[in-house]
């Protein structure tokens, strides 16, 4: 082990943690709010107001049965999972929480990040194609397709940012907010444009249509049982968590706090916020239709993304350097 | 008892881990969303927010295949049985079977009827039974705690639990009618330009 | 029933009216049956139902037609149990379509020229036409 | 009027057949829709019924006539007074017996109650259909809850009430009852009925998924044999509660709503219309409800003459008609009913060719419904 010190265990075990614990907490916390805002209770007897119900659901999918459709390609039905499991669990590694606390500090994390987020369309593809069924396929396909189209407004939502902090370090992007206004201020624009886009790309309400219940069964992840659909879960709420996190650090100042010292205590309050305002949408909203999506994502947010580029730099041109 | 199984007992390994899955099975039951008749509304209104299924972790799923227990809501019909039967076959292990109201148990008013079923269990074994016409959503909360019990108290591990035998997927009149009907029956006029 | 399709109903010789019943009531030979329905849906009335009724030899096969939103006849056609043909109605009212599988279906009457003349109600290996009486509820094949 | 042709939609390309239905989780029980697509558009559709297909109409046959009336609660188990009140209509027709005026007055009264109980499973279904979490319909249950308490404490049951019987109604309504039901419909309800408005009606993205989506013209529908509130979203205020009165209609006020728009929007508009006005109907009745017999004197074992009767109500759905023929015999010698939905679910195949697949799927909530009805 010699490149591979304490530390890195360490971190690599801190990293699970994070993991396991926010698909649990995830799923508990939505289930609690989506039941508290539909006037229930959500679960409420196992466990101390319910927090055992995870755990028993976790130990309940492990000990399924792995059911494998006869039809479907064995191979890629077993492996799919895994394209769209370890994009979203990868990115996690470049979470910064302070300057010097991170498990990765890369110079390009923004980057990074988003080209493990590319992978993911194909996943979907590969999980919607290998099941040999309809509704998985066609799931799968509105995946990708959306997970594609919605890339583009986002990264170009970021550039903006990236191009007035010139940075594309995680650090450095929250750094920059700390004496200035944050970037939802400087660049209001972009940040509508990347929480859309973050919201399009984690398959939450109002965009979920690749697992509508009421046409496609549960979507892409129909044919799967006990632990496989355990895992494609997990890879969605850890998506979730890593989107939550992006807009927090990129346009809510990150660690940053006015008038308060900085702290990840921050950092980690605005993600649960967002994570559960995602809740709140789901709780509310129906879904978009197919087209009225790709509609929007390449006819208004594409254009939109682009002009504030536009914007953003000829104002980097005439501000000062405080403001941009 | 020894920590590694014997013959005659099994180790503290295998019961503890048996406990385990007897809590986390029992704790967590997810009914698949298949709705048949009336009975079907009472089990929609059991998860709405005045009784509130979700309470005991029961939490309706759409596959078949990520739900561990199938209610049957009503009657089966003749045209249903082999629907039902493939859900039931889609589910994975271990699986439970909730007959719901009257219909479910026996074919209930509909039993002389030539086109229902006498009853679930003529398809597959039946864990609980409900009975009402249709049972009140408290009824059927009832039910799913004595499952509940039933699950926690019932060994996974040994020889206790019965071979069940499930006939094949579809009988064989049945070729491929649900999931791949036969395109004629979907011709259009305008299909046939060509001749 | 108005006077004016009171007079269609005449300018069918082997057409009879039948004012005795709750509903007036025009009983109507196989032959000219379409072409009655036809002409009544000329003047403005509407399909209700069509359904049927065994009669151990014979089967009544019912329309229900409303000549208007509140008023109601219906006409009777009998076709022999041996050869229980009669025509379709889809031409002259579309809504019809579903309503005669069904009685095909049920009752074992075939309707020719129907669009889609198949079961819809029972499974397509389903044996005998269970609202004929001779179908009794104690020889279904359980 | 929207023209399809089915060889442009899927030019070059291969359908895809999916099965919407059995067993699937839409809240619309066993409908079973077998639909062509070509990449998202449906091209071809198709209906498969039966699946809930349990004889009622050969079943009735065996049972004497007042037995059959607990085969009319199970029929549409969605609107079940509905389905009472027609079939005692008819036999009341059939035998000339006369309803006492109260009896009609409580008939009313809890009919209509059926009226909204069933409008909020509609609602239930299409608010699922277009996406929600069922916080939409989780919301719309509370007063489905609350009205079949009312109905428990008349009847003893939550579903399957039993309740009328020929010349009249089981059991007079317990004091005080009528006080709370019109307390709670014109409180109460109406600010639930706020709310659901706001998340149906209010919705910019329902708006969106519903606004211009299955329009059809009049003569469309009135030729494809729809008929109740799909019809009446396109202007023809076709509704027998006016056209042909019974019980106590033709003695209370209402309005029968109705929107020329004829697009999805439009049928759930109407709906939600129609729960205000059943809610103010149901007021009225119980403001001027009269005192007097709950029901006649019927000779236990029902002999009807010989002869038949067919009787049309307006259910929830629409026409709702019961045709029986007796042979003089304690039995129907037949028992047919007339169900608005296999009219209007048979009319798919002409509706969803060239619209989206979730297009289709909102048309379809517009019909509402119930396959206890359709297969029966």
């Amino acid at each position: 082990m010699s490149g591979l010190g304490w530390n890195t265990v360490l971190w690599l075990a801190g990293l699970f943690a994070l993991m396991a614990l926010t698909a649990l907490i995830g799923v508990y916390w939505e289930r609690k709010v989506i039941g508290h805002f539909q006037a229930r209770r959500g679960p409420l007897h196992h466990g101390w107001h319910g927090l055992l119900q995870l755990p028993a659901d976790m130990v309940k999918m492990i000990s399924k049965e792995d059911v494998v459709p006869t039809k479907a390609d064995r191979m890629l039905f077993q492996v799919a999972p895994m394209f769209v499991a370890v994009p979203a669990f990868t990115s996690l590694a470049a979470m910064t929480f302070m300057p010097g606390v991170a498990f990765v500090d890369m110079r390009h994390g923004l980057f990074f990040v988003f080209a493990m987020q590319t992978v993911m369309p194909v996943g979907f593809a590969l999980i919607g194609w290998s099941c040999d069924n309809k509704y998985t396929l066609l799931g799968g396909l509105r995946a990708a397709a959306q997970l594609i189209s919605y890339e583009i407004p986002m990264l170009l939502a970021a550039m903006g940012v990236v191009m007035s902090v010139g940075s594309m370090r995680l650090t450095d992007i929250a750094q920059a907010q700390a004496s200035g206004p944050w970037f939802i201020v400087r660049q209001p624009i972009g940040f509508v444009i990347f929480s859309l886009a973050v919201l399009a790309e984690i398959n939450r309400t109002p965009f979920d249509m690749p697992e509508a219940e009421s046409e496609l069964v549960a979507g892409y992840h129909t044919e799967y049982s006990g632990m496989k659909f355990g895992l494609v879960q997990l890879a969605e709420y850890t998506a979730l968590l890593m989107g939550s996190y992006l807009i927090a650090t990129l346009f809510l100042g990150g660690w940053n706090m006015p008038l308060l010292p900085a702290s990840p205590v921050w950092l980690f309050l605005k993600t649960v916020l967002l994570m559960t305002s995602t809740m709140w949408f789901r709780a509310t909203f129906p879904r978009l239709r197919v087209d009225t999506l790709m509609e929007m994502s390449w006819k208004i947010l594409i254009p939109v993304a682009l002009a504030n580029i536009m914007l953003v730099a000829s104002l980097m041109l005439v501000l000062p350097k405080r403001w941009f | 008892m020894g920590v590694v199984d014997t013959a005659e007992t099994p180790g503290f390994i295998t019961t503890t881990l048996d406990k385990l899955l007897r809590w986390g099975r029992s704790r967590s039951m997810w009914p698949c969303q298949a709705g048949l008749a009336c009975c079907s509304l009472e089990m929609m209104t059991a998860g709405s927010a005045r009784y509130d299924f979700d309470r005991f972790g029961i939490m309706f799923r759409s596959s078949p295949r990520q739900s561990d227990v199938l209610i049957v809501p009503g009657p089966i019909t003749r045209k249903m049985e082999p629907v039902y039967t493939r859900v039931y076959n889609q589910m994975a292990e271990p699986r439970w079977v909730i007959a719901m109201g009257s219909c479910a148990i026996s074919g209930g008013a509909f039993a002389d009827s030539y086109n229902v079923l006498r009853g679930a269990d003529t398809i597959f074994p039946v864990d609980v039974y409900v009975p009402g016409c249709p049972p009140r959503p408290e009824a059927l909360f009832y039910g799913c705690l004595r499952l509940q019990e039933k699950i926690a108290s019932t060994s996974f591990i040994g020889s206790d639990r019965e071979a069940i035998y499930v006939p094949p997927d579809l009988p064989p009149e049945w070729p491929e009618a649900i999931t791949d009907p036969p395109k004629t029956c979907l011709e259009p006029e305008g299909e046939d330009d060509d001749s | 029933m108005t006077p004016e399709l009171a007079a269609i109903v005449g300018s069918f010789p082997d057409a009879e009216l039948d004012s005795s019943g709750l509903d007036p009531l025009v009983r109507v030979p196989r032959d000219s049956y379409r072409a009655l329905v036809a002409a009544l849906a000329g003047a403005g009335c509407r399909l209700s139902d069509v359904t049927a009724v065994d009669h151990m030899a014979s089967i009544e096969v019912v329309v229900q037609l409303l000549a208007s939103a509140s008023e109601q006849f219906s006409v009777h056609c009998m076709v022999h149990e041996d050869d229980p043909r009669i025509d379709t109605l889809v031409p002259v009212f579309p809504s019809a379509e579903y309503a005669e599988r069904e009685v095909f279906d049920l009752f074992g009457v075939d309707f020719l020229g129907h669009p889609d003349p198949s079961r819809v109600l029972l499974p397509d290996h389903f044996l005998g036409h269970p609202l004929r009486k001779e179908f009794g509820l104690e020889v279904a094949p359980w | 009027m929207v023209t399809f042709n089915r060889a442009d939609a899927c030019a070059g390309t291969e359908t895809v057949l999916l099965n919407i239905g059995p067993q699937h989780p839409s809240t619309h029980g066993v409908t079973h829709i077998l639909v062509e697509l070509s990449g998202e558009t449906v091209v071809a559709a198709k209906p498969i019924l039966g699946y809930l297909h349990r004889g009622i109409e050969k079943l009735a046959e065996y049972r004497t006539w007042q037995q059959d009336l607990v085969y009319t609660d199970r029929l549409d188990y969605v609107s079940q007074i509905g389905n009472e009140w027609a079939y005692c209509r008819a036999v009341e027709r059939l035998t000339a017996i006369e309803v006492p005026e109260r009896a009609e007055w409580i008939r009313t009264l809890f009919c209509e109650l059926n009226r909204i109980t069933s409008h909020i499973m509609w609602y239930a279904g299409v608010t699922m259909d277009i996406g929600t979490m069922g916080t939409p319909f989780i919301y719309a249950f509370k007063a489905r809850e609350r009205i079949y308490d009312f109905f428990e404490a008349v009847t003893g049951a939550r579903m399957m009430y039993n309740y009328f019987r020929f010349g009249g109604v089981r059991c007079d309504v317990a004091p005080g009852l009528l006080e709370d039901i019109h307390d709670y419909l014109g409180g109460e309800f109406l600010e639930l009925m706020d709310d659901l408005d706001a998340l149906l009606l209010g919705n910019e993205i329902v708006q969106s998924r519903m606004k211009g989506i299955g329009a059809f013209t009049t003569a469309q529908l009135v030729e494809w044999g729809i008929t109740g509130p799909f019809l009446r979203a396109s202007g023809l205020a076709q509704d027998l509660r006016k056209d042909a009165p019974y019980g106590a209609y033709d003695k209370v006020e209402f309005a029968v709503p109705t929107s020329t728009v004829s697009d999805s929007f439009a049928r759930c508009e109407v709906r939600m219309a129609e729960m205000r006005e059943a809610a103010s109907i149901c007021r009225q009745v119980i403001e001027r409800m009269p005192e007097g017999d709950i029901s006649v004197k019927v000779p236990r074992l029902l002999k009807p003459e010989a002869g038949e009767v067919y009787v049309r109500t307006e259910s929830p759905r629409g026409e709702l008609g019961i045709y029986l023929v007796s042979d003089g015999g304690p039995k129907p010698y037949r028992f047919r009913v007339r169900s608005p939905i296999f009219y209007n679910i048979s009319a798919l195949p002409k509706m969803l060719p060239g619209w989206k697949l979730q297009d289709a799927l909102v048309i379809f909530g517009g019909i509402d419904t119930s396959m206890g009805e359709i297969d029966r």
